[in-house]
């Protein structure tokens, strides 16, 4: 088959028509369309945001675990319960209120509520917070004595407290939530004045109650080492990696079409000059410079995308330099010189719409490298601390212990992110280099 | 019995587009040391048709039908192994087009030229080396030079190298495939004129392929026109160019200037070959015929004697061609 | 310039219009050799494609520049219409002095000369249409303002080319037509601007055989109905010899012979020339048997031979040619050769 | 002769090149905001230390002085002392050279072998299977985050069946015996080394297939054929021998990325490396130390990249007897 | 006892983790005679993750430092795993900037003080297992006073005492006005290292400006680099920085933190506090003659310090040390610095395999030791391995936190007068005999002269601080050294009990900077090294990335 026949068409009608043909295009450009999606209405998607720590345990399984891996069947949710009203007075008789849970026993659980009394001066009002497990046990987790009447105070109880340890007998590796709530049933939570309250007119103020226990399985990626939503930094995550393959690859990209059509078009000393630099910049090992450059420029997100630029512009101008002599030794550039065409409009006209498709293919397949340079960075700590980004991710999830708690669900969905949307971007540019220049054929 | 017959030959290509029969039912014979002219422009499916003869289609290209006896042997037939042991260069060897492309840059000419003698000969190593040598000393190179790589050659030098790897087993038959195409005039003389003299010497049967009717004129016995895949006129180079039969041959020859007669006006014949996606119904000539007439346009002519000399010309309209008459005249 | 054509011996071969004299055009390639290499450059290392060529070409005429390739023929061709830039010599073009336009002035002047390259599949982009490729020099040189204001030009040119009727052509690209069809396209787009000269390079060498002549002919017709000047160069003396008026043949750079053509081929004086002619083939069996032809290959412009350039090749050569560079002299009225034995 | 002449002029960029990242190191580590010094001047150094401290690393000198000593430090390989440890930088990168070099070399020369037999099988074997195995592992390569997998791989090895070492080089301590230490290595060496080699090698299929299938396409190799060479022959002899140097231009051209890789690859896998020297010391804004690594890794680089000019005009005839094929 | 670089911003000396004493050890075996095993293995695992596998794998058997409360789930899971938990002397604290306004007005630092909830943030983000702190010394110094005025959380408190003091909250922008100017408070910052390097200081960051917020006050956290954030610190750019220390049982470094002459750029008085009568009870404690004084400066000066609150101290990080108790046995739970710590001169000498004596040990070391050079080593990496190579002239007691005689069975303090009219302190050593160097060498109190000379004669930074008062070193005899000092302190005790070097190797040494006597063969004994110490280990193999391994020192003076 002659290569003079090969069609070209132009006209994105035409492009399109033919790229509906290609199916692994289409499920890139269906990929690429669900990130996008999902980036920009990452606010809709998740009730929480990136940052917010603290919704459930540190690394929590995902809620669906329960439905799925037998261990995690009963594991509690994240349970906050207040109670329903404000405030308790309490004279001598104690108030108690069900809990019911039908958990596997969580890791820890913090009880806080609100208390002041009003009691004579000298009196011994006092009293003792406890939780009755279903089972008919006691755990007194708090208890205070007054000798007259006191400011509000805020009582924090959290399983993790040294103080409650001892209080309930425990050593300081134990640990009293899974201890108290072993069963499942209802539980009570009684505020019991002291034997004795004292006299009739000292009265217990309790408001604000309010238990929480964090789950141990939470969303639909579970949390992690802060108890913060994966989900929710996976979504945020799209975002900032598709600015930044999309921004890094269109700046590195236009960098080197131009100096490549220059470089071409022009040769000379300039071009020698720019081919030695391009070459001295390929022989670079990219990340260390990175690593290093990021760690003097500072590690703001739009540093990285010009430092990613910076080191993937070369490729670019390589091939459409080598393109551009190609053209330029087409005989129709010179016809276009023959009728008068200046350099400017030669190379606007005829080099630039020619190796358009060729630059665009590689514009599209920068996407993914600068996409897994973002990560590899981030990765390897030298990202935007700012910015949750699945390189991010990654990197939290094996500096705080995904590995020793197995947490694979911390660390697949980032890079299957990765993976996917690199995937995708590489399928659209295979796509297009097969329509626009079947005969070029990179290493991928 | 002729040395090499091919029989209803088809060769179609299967494309996205569709299904190209670029050869299609293509029968001719080679007598031991005749030489076989193959006239044809681009496309006309003459370099498909040797392709299919050394079974060397590409994957796209398959023989549909047809045969090709060797000896009476079909060679279409034989085992891969076998046909690659026992016919490939030991019995027809090539000359491919573009000698430029033919020679591996990577290895030295000698070299390429012993392994295909290594192959196929129960020879030391140091025997093929000396018929290296002597086979390049036959088409005019110093034997020196068989340590050099191609690129060290002029492409004139190229193409005696590939001729000489041509011989180098001592075939039957050289298919050459436009053995000179990317030469200059000087240069193809020569090349020309070393390939004339060994097949004289070695009394070689030979099929040339060539879009270039003067090569054939000076170099061939006999003459086969390939036209949209099919062959329009065949007969001796003396016969068809003293009388051809068919408008397309006579066009064709009309088209180039001899520049050793008179001057002549060169003609042009409208439109251009077919598309053999989509080849014209009847003859495939019929729409750039000044002849055509309505049986043309549906029935495909068969390929006819009009010569006792085993002249065959596949037209409607021989009896119509008188010596002399000027079809083409614009 | 109303000039009359001096030939060798000063005299006449008519009163026609000179439109374009050559006189000593030299072009030199210097070898690629990177940053050092342009530091220490030497005079020696360069391609000399063309060294000293001198021609003159009339109004309508047809002027065949004939050689084997590397002879440095399509380099002249481009050189001529400063496409390159020549090393030396002189190109008066329609009384203007080529080498001395600036910028601005040359685009205006290659209105008046076109050129028609070799291979038509390359010579134009192949992201355009043929509207959009003939009107290109309309819009390069602003004679339209527009594509649409192209229209009529483009209906008329495509006319002229026998691509009729043009508005069918007008839409298509180029991979959808066929190689002639290419061919009559590209000499439509150096019609368009109604030029004076235009340099055919090889134009029918990559064509279909049986198409070649419709592209020869209609060159001829435009040549003698318009005027138009054409500088033909090419490999085939065959084809050559049918159109040209006056031939020239090079060998190596310069110009070894020159004359009318029926003259030049029937009684070629140069040893090269003969040997050219020699090696064409005829496509008749019964003039069988191939010529005396040079031995050989053409050598490297890089490093020419000293003295006659063929001296290495020719059978005639002498001690003298391996010294002496013969000049290119008059043999008579209308013929000039390079060789001392001639 | 050609091959030294094109010697010399690639030897002549090699320099060029490693004088400009010799300059870029320079000028980088210049750019760093404050006073480089600052991370090992304790507060309870006196103005007089301070000032030694300066004198000691050569920051009292006007800049051009210092960067013509610094330039021949660096041809010297005095790469300055340890802003962490106080120890001269090139000691503590000699300590780490060959265990990276152990990995490297496994890894690379693994994958490459591996990537091309692998590529050059599949030439042979068209068909949907290999078709798919070979496009699949090249798309693996290039959109799949080799550390990802190279997590996983940890995760799976290390932890869910620890069957694997997770860190280092060797045990501790080492066990006694040649054989044994060789075999201590090996395991250690699997998981880093394997995992390079799985995400790595299918970039290489991949385009070795292309580059032969390109190559089985040429007259040569029809001309081959013809001749009736054996199958196996054709594919050696004459495909993979004539795409061999652009793929040893790409082998050596790809080192600078393989760098990068094992950079994270020494992270990962806790391998006591100049790569992770490097991220350590980038970590404790180790200046002199990062700059020590970095030019080591650079020179690698440059020392690689002319071996592959070297090599490249050992299989390119072209180059070694002239008609310079890469001008 | 041996007190290095006296005290070391935590993120350089990286996280190593020190003790406190309510332990679950093995009882603590006092009787001082050692070593117990002839081998020690210290495998360098960096990475956290890996260090626990190889824990739990049973590839380690003293697993120092657990430093992520996280691990301890995991850990604990482990039926083999003994952890022993013991406060040291690490402290947390809140620095603010008081050269700036407006934190230079004590009622703003008290309110800050008030809006931290120190308990929520021990067990959100420490599990619980951090003690929470206002005094200005460790719990484990002696010198720790616990009843000072104190800042409880309470947000209401801080609300009202900035209201009293004027800071009313502008409507428009719901930022309180600063009183003097009248306008709303500018922004402030909180310094904070990164997520990466520190993650719960950077929380804790967020946390109290999140909390500040609550009260009004324009205060946001900026996480950055730490050789950044420590440069800012150095050139006072700050408002407010999170950072630890990493102190010693002594009580000196409140005179570095506070006293006003270290108020220069990259002194160590970072808050900038100048308080005259601080200032004076700080250098009671500094040139303090004995320990009775001492105390009590110390006491007054964290009563100013805590009302003054240049610091609003938070917290201190228990050591968790991590024990197979079915493979070790012996290890000495102590206050400061816990039971694995190379401070720890009891573990080091008793830890031996549960069944038998002899045999190997292997002890995670969790970061490289890099420099094996007494003069330079600097991280607590290396001196895990150097401290078990060195020996004390005195020891401390690992109960009583009290020093006791080692390599010296006794030593005097006196004074003398440098110059007339001065008092200087004279510290004399008696010597126990027969203590040799690792080569045979017998150790003397020349090397004592020697040693201190040396470090005091090259300015060796590690030591200066120590030995720069030193005017002179008398050895009367091989077994007395008196050193005499131009100043008067109780303290100098401290310095003149440096790491001796053996003269006759150190004596050579131009420079100790570039000296590496661990990579150089010793002249005479086959199988040691230059790094000749006199302590109860000697050391074998240093793979570098790999491993550490220790050998028995066969002429060790303690040998039982």
């Amino acid at each position: 088959m002659n290569k003079y026949q090969l069609r070209v068409e132009t006209g994105v009608m035409s492009f399109w028509k033919r790229y509906k043909g290609k199916p692994l295009g289409m499920i890139g450009l269906i990929i690429v369309i669900i990130y996008v999606f999902i980036a920009i209405f990452a606010p809709f998607l998740t009730p929480y945001s990136p940052k917010q720590i603290l919704l459930a345990d540190r690394i929590a399984a995902p809620l669906w675990f329960r439905y799925v891996i037998p261990k995690y069947n009963n594991a509690p949710q994240t349970v906050t319960i207040g109670f329903d009203s404000p405030l308790y007075e309490i004279k001598d008789m104690p108030v108690s209120h069900i809990i019911e849970y039908n958990y596997s026993a969580p890791k820890t659980f913090s009880l806080t509520f609100d208390c002041w009394v009003n009691a004579p001066f000298h009196s011994e009002a006092g009293f003792e917070c406890l939780i009755k497990t279903p089972e008919g046990r006691e755990y007194s987790l708090w208890g205070k004595s007054y000798s007259s009447d006191s400011d509000k105070q805020v009582v924090r109880i959290d399983s993790r407290d040294l103080g409650l340890k001892q209080r309930l007998g425990l050593t300081i590796f134990e640990d009293p939530a899974s201890k108290i709530f072993s069963s499942r049933g209802d539980y009570s939570l009684i505020f019991r004045p002291n034997p004795g309250f004292g006299d009739t007119s000292t009265r217990l103020y309790i408001s604000n109650v309010k238990l929480h226990i964090p789950g141990l399985v939470h969303g639909i990626l579970g949390t992690d080492h802060m108890g913060s939503d994966l989900w929710t930094q996976l979504v945020y995550g799209t975002r900032i990696s598709l600015v930044i393959g999309l921004s890094a690859a269109v700046i590195s990209v236009a960098v080197g079409t131009a100096i490549g059509i220059i470089c071409g078009y022009l040769g000379g000393v300039i071009d020698e000059f720019i081919m030695r630099a391009v070459d001295v910049f390929l022989a670079i090992p990219v990340l260390p410079i990175l690593i290093i450059l990021g760690a003097i420029l500072g590690k703001s997100i739009w540093n990285i995308v010009i430092l990613v630029s910076a080191f993937a512009w070369m490729n670019t101008a390589r091939l459409v330099r080598s393109q551009t002599l190609s053209l330029r030794e087409r005989i129709f550039i010179e016809a276009a010189k023959a009728s008068g065409g200046s350099d400017i409009y030669i190379m606007s006209t005829h080099i630039l719409p020619n190796v358009l498709p060729l630059v665009f293919a590689s514009m599209v397949l920068l996407i993914p490298t600068a996409i897994l340079t973002e990560a590899s960075l981030s990765f390897l700590g030298f990202g935007d601390p700012r910015v949750a980004t699945w390189g991010r991710m990654l990197h939290n999830a094996r500096g705080f212990g995904a590995f020793t708690t197995l947490a694979w669900w911390w660390l697949v969905p980032p890079g299957l992110a990765i993976t996917f949307l690199s995937l995708a971007f590489v399928f659209i540019g295979n796509t297009i280099n097969e329509i626009f220049n079947p005969k070029y054929r990179e290493r991928l | 019995m002729a040395l090499l017959e091919v029989k209803d030959l088809k060769v179609y290509y299967k494309t996205l587009r569709g299904c190209v029969k670029a050869v299609d039912s293509v029968s001719l014979n080679i007598e031991k040391g005749r030489a076989l002219g193959i006239a044809g422009e681009s496309g006309c499916g003459k370099t498909s048709m040797a392709m299919a003869i050394l079974r060397l289609l590409p994957v796209n290209g398959k023989v549909y039908g047809g045969l090709v006896m060797l000896d009476g042997v079909d060679i279409l037939s034989m085992d891969d192994e076998e046909f690659r042991e026992s016919v490939r260069w030991k019995r027809i060897s090539m000359i491919s087009q573009g000698a430029m492309n033919a020679l591996n840059p990577v290895h030295t000419v000698g070299e390429q030229i012993i392994e295909a003698i290594l192959t196929h000969e129960d020879v030391t190593r140091s025997e093929a080396v000396r018929r290296g040598n002597d086979l390049l000393e036959m088409v005019g190179i110093h034997p020196g030079r068989s340590k050099d790589y191609p690129h060290e050659f002029s492409g004139g030098m190229k193409q005696r190298i590939v001729i000489a790897m041509a011989l180098s087993c001592n075939p039957d038959i050289v298919i050459a495939d436009e053995p000179t195409t990317a030469l200059d005039v000087m240069v193809q003389s020569q090349i020309l004129k070393a390939i004339g003299d060994l097949r004289n010497a070695l009394d070689l049967s030979l099929m040339l392929i060539t879009h270039d009717l003067s090569i054939i004129a000076q170099t061939c016995d006999d003459i086969a026109v390939m036209y949209g895949g099919k062959i329009i006129e065949y007969g001796s180079v003396v016969n068809v160019y003293g009388n051809p039969k068919h408008p397309y041959s006579i066009g064709l020859l009309k088209s180039f200037p001899n520049i050793k007669a008179e001057k002549a006006p060169i003609i042009s014949m409208p439109g251009s070959p077919p598309d053999l996606l989509s080849p014209p119904a009847g003859c495939k000539f019929h729409p750039r015929c000044p002849l055509a007439k309505g049986i043309c346009l549906e029935k495909e002519p068969e390929l006819a004697k009009v010569h006792p000399d085993n002249h065959r010309v596949a037209c409607h309209n021989t009896d119509m061609l008188k010596k002399g008459t000027d079809i083409w005249n614009q | 310039m109303e000039s009359i054509e001096i030939i060798g011996g000063r005299g006449t071969i008519g009163c026609k219009k000179v439109i374009l004299e050559v006189e000593n055009l030299t072009k030199h390639f210097p070898l690629r050799r990177g940053i050092k290499g342009k530091l220490a450059s030497n005079s020696t290392s360069t391609v000399k494609a063309v060294d000293g060529v001198s021609f003159s070409i009339m109004k309508g005429e047809f002027f065949g520049v004939v050689g084997e390739s590397g002879c440095g023929k399509t380099t002249m061709g481009r050189t001529i219409l400063r496409l390159l830039e020549p090393t030396k010599g002189k190109i008066v073009f329609k009384n203007t002095d080529l080498i001395a336009l600036n910028t601005g002035q040359l685009k205006k002047i290659r209105t008046k000369m076109q050129i028609i390259y070799q291979d038509p599949y390359e010579s134009m982009n192949p992201r355009l249409d043929v509207y959009r490729i003939i009107s290109e020099p309309l819009r390069v040189q602003r004679i339209v303002k527009n594509l649409h204001d192209a229209f009529p030009y483009i209906k008329e040119v495509l006319e002229d080319v026998n691509m009729v009727p043009p508005e069918k052509y007008m839409t298509r690209y180029p991979y959808e037509l066929s190689g002639g069809e290419r061919q009559r396209v590209a000499i439509a787009r150096a019609l368009v601007l109604k030029p004076d000269f235009i340099v055919a390079d090889e134009p029918v060498s990559m064509l279909d055989v049986s198409t070649r002549g419709g592209i020869l002919n209609l060159m001829l017709k435009l040549s003698r109905e318009r005027g138009v000047a054409f500088l033909y160069i090419t490999h085939d003396l065959a084809t050559a010899r049918h159109v040209c008026h006056r031939i020239a043949v090079m060998y190596l750079g310069k110009i070894v012979e020159k004359g009318p053509t029926d003259d030049l081929v029937k009684h070629p004086l140069h040893p090269y020339t003969k040997a050219l002619i020699e090696a064409v083939l005829v496509p008749d069996p019964k003039k069988r048997g191939f010529g005396e032809v040079l031995k050989g290959e053409i050598p490297s412009p890089i490093y020419p031979p000293s003295g006659c350039r063929l001296h290495p090749r020719c059978p005639i050569a002498r001690d003298i040619c391996k010294e002496v560079e013969p000049k290119l002299m008059p043999v008579d009225n209308n013929r000039m050769v390079a060789c001392y034995f001639a | 002769m050609v091959y030294s002449r094109y010697l010399l002029k690639r030897l002549i960029y090699a320099l060029m090149v490693l004088f400009i990242i010799i300059t870029f190191n320079f000028i980088i580590f210049r750019l760093i905001p404050g006073d480089a010094t600052k991370m090992i001047i304790d507060p309870k150094f006196t103005s007089e230390a301070k000032a030694e401290l300066k004198r000691e690393f050569g920051l009292h000198e006007p800049t051009h002085v210092q960067y013509i000593k610094y330039v021949g430090n660096m041809i010297k390989f005095d790469l300055g002392i340890s802003f962490s440890t106080g120890r001269f930088v090139i000691n503590e990168l000699k300590e780490r050279l060959p265990n990276t070099m152990v990995l490297f070399l496994t890894s690379f020369v693994l994958t490459v072998v591996i990537g091309i037999s692998i590529g050059v099988y599949t030439a042979s074997k068209q068909g949907t299977f290999s078709d798919g195995f070979v496009t699949g592992a090249g798309l693996f390569t290039y959109a799949v985050p080799a550390f990802w997998i190279q997590l996983l791989l940890l995760m799976l090895f290390g932890y869910y069946i620890p069957i694997l070492p997770v860190h280092g080089t060797i045990s501790a301590p080492q066990p006694y015996g040649l054989f044994l230490q060789i075999l201590d290595r090996v395991h250690h060496l699997i998981l880093p080394a394997g995992s390079n080699v799985i995400v790595g090698f299918g970039s290489w299929a991949l385009y070795t297939r292309n580059t032969m299938l390109e190559a089985l396409d040429q007259d040569y190799i029809v001309t081959a054929k013809a001749k009736g060479l054996k199958e196996n022959i054709i594919l050696r002899h004459h495909a993979l021998r004539s795409v061999l140097p652009p793929i040893i231009t790409l082998v050596f051209g790809a080192l600078p990325g393989v760098v990068s890789g094992a950079v994270i690859t020494e992270t990962i896998f806790s391998w006591h490396g100049v790569g992770k020297y490097l991220t350590d010391a980038i970590m404790m804004q180790d200046y002199p130390a990062a700059q020590g690594a970095f030019y080591l890794i650079a020179l690698a680089v440059v020392v690689c990249n002319f071996a592959a000019d070297i090599i490249y005009g050992f299989v390119d005839p072209r180059i070694r007897i002239g008609e310079g094929g890469k001008e | 006892m041996r007190s290095k670089k006296f005290f070391l911003p935590i993120a350089i000396c990286l996280i190593l983790a020190v003790t406190y004493g309510t332990v679950t050890a093995g009882q603590a075996e006092s009787e001082p005679y050692g070593p117990q095993i002839n081998q020690i293995i210290m495998p360098i695992i960096k990475d956290l993750d890996a260090q626990l596998i190889a824990f739990m794998r049973g590839d380690i058997d003293v697993y120092p430092g657990l430093s992520r409360p996280s691990d301890l789930d995991t850990v604990k899971k482990n039926p083999n795993a003994e952890i022993t938990m013991n406060y040291g002397f690490h402290m947390f604290y809140l620095c603010y900037n008081m050269r700036r306004d407006p934190l230079e007005a004590d009622v703003f630092r008290q309110a800050v003080a008030h809006v931290i909830d120190r308990d929520n943030i021990i067990q959100t983000l420490f599990e619980g297992y951090m003690l929470p702190l206002s005094a200005f010394l460790p719990p484990s110094s002696s010198y720790y006073k616990d009843d000072v005025p104190s800042f409880p959380y309470d947000p209401e408190k801080a609300k009202k005492l900035l209201d009293e003091a004027g800071y009313t909250i502008d409507s428009a922008t719901g930022i309180r006005i600063d009183p003097e100017t009248g306008e709303p408070l500018r922004k402030i910052t909180i310094l904070t290292p990164t997520y990466e390097m520190a993650a719960s200081s950077a929380e804790l960051g967020k946390i109290i400006a999140e909390a500040c917020q609550g009260i009004n006050l324009p205060v946001e956290p900026e996480p950055m680099d730490f050789p950044v954030m420590v440069d800012k610190i150095d050139l006072r750019e700050f408002d407010m920085y999170v950072l630890a220390w990493e102190l010693n049982r002594l009580p000196t470094p409140l005179y570095h933190f506070f006293h006003s002459s270290e108020d220069f750029e990259a002194g160590y008085n970072n808050p900038g506090i100048r308080d005259p009568e601080l200032d004076k009870v700080l250098e009671e404690l500094y040139y303090a003659p004995n320990v009775e004084v001492a105390k009590k400066a110390a006491d007054k000066a964290q009563v100013i310090l805590a009302e003054k609150q240049p610091y609003t101290v938070l917290y201190s990080r228990p050591y968790m040390d991590v024990f197979r108790k079915d493979r070790v046995t012996g290890y000495v739970p102590m206050h400061g610095y816990g039971a694995a710590n190379y401070n720890n001169n009891w573990t080091t000498l008793n830890i031996r395999p549960s069944e038998g004596t002899g045999g190997t040990i292997r002890w995670l070391l969790p970061e490289e030791p890099k420099v094996l050079n007494p003069c330079t080593a600097s991280t607590a990496y290396e001196w895990e391995v150097l401290g078990r190579l060195y020996d004390g002239l005195m020891a401390v007691h690992p109960e009583t936190m009290e020093d006791i005689p080692w390599m010296a069975k006794g030593w005097e303090i006196g004074t003398w007068e440098p110059e007339p009219g001065k008092t200087g302190t004279v510290i004399t050593w008696y010597l126990e005999e027969g203590i040799k160097w690792q080569d045979t060498t017998a150790f003397t109190s020349k090397d004592i002269k020697f040693t201190i000379e040396y470090l005091r004669d090259n300015k060796v930074p590690n030591y200066i601080a120590m030995v720069e008062d030193v005017v002179k070193v008398e050895t009367p005899n091989d077994y007395t050294a008196k050193v005499y000092f131009s100043t008067e302190s109780y303290w100098h005790l401290y310095g003149a009990d440096a790491n001796f070097l053996p003269e006759w190797i150190w004596k050579d040494v131009k420079d100790y900077k570039t000296f590496e006597p661990w990579l150089e063969a010793h002249p005479e004994v086959p199988g040691l090294t230059k790094l000749v110490g006199h302590g109860p280990f000697i050391l074998d193999q240093y793979k570098v990335g790999e491993y550490v391994r220790l050998k028995k020192n066969p002429i060790y003076w303690k040998l039982p």
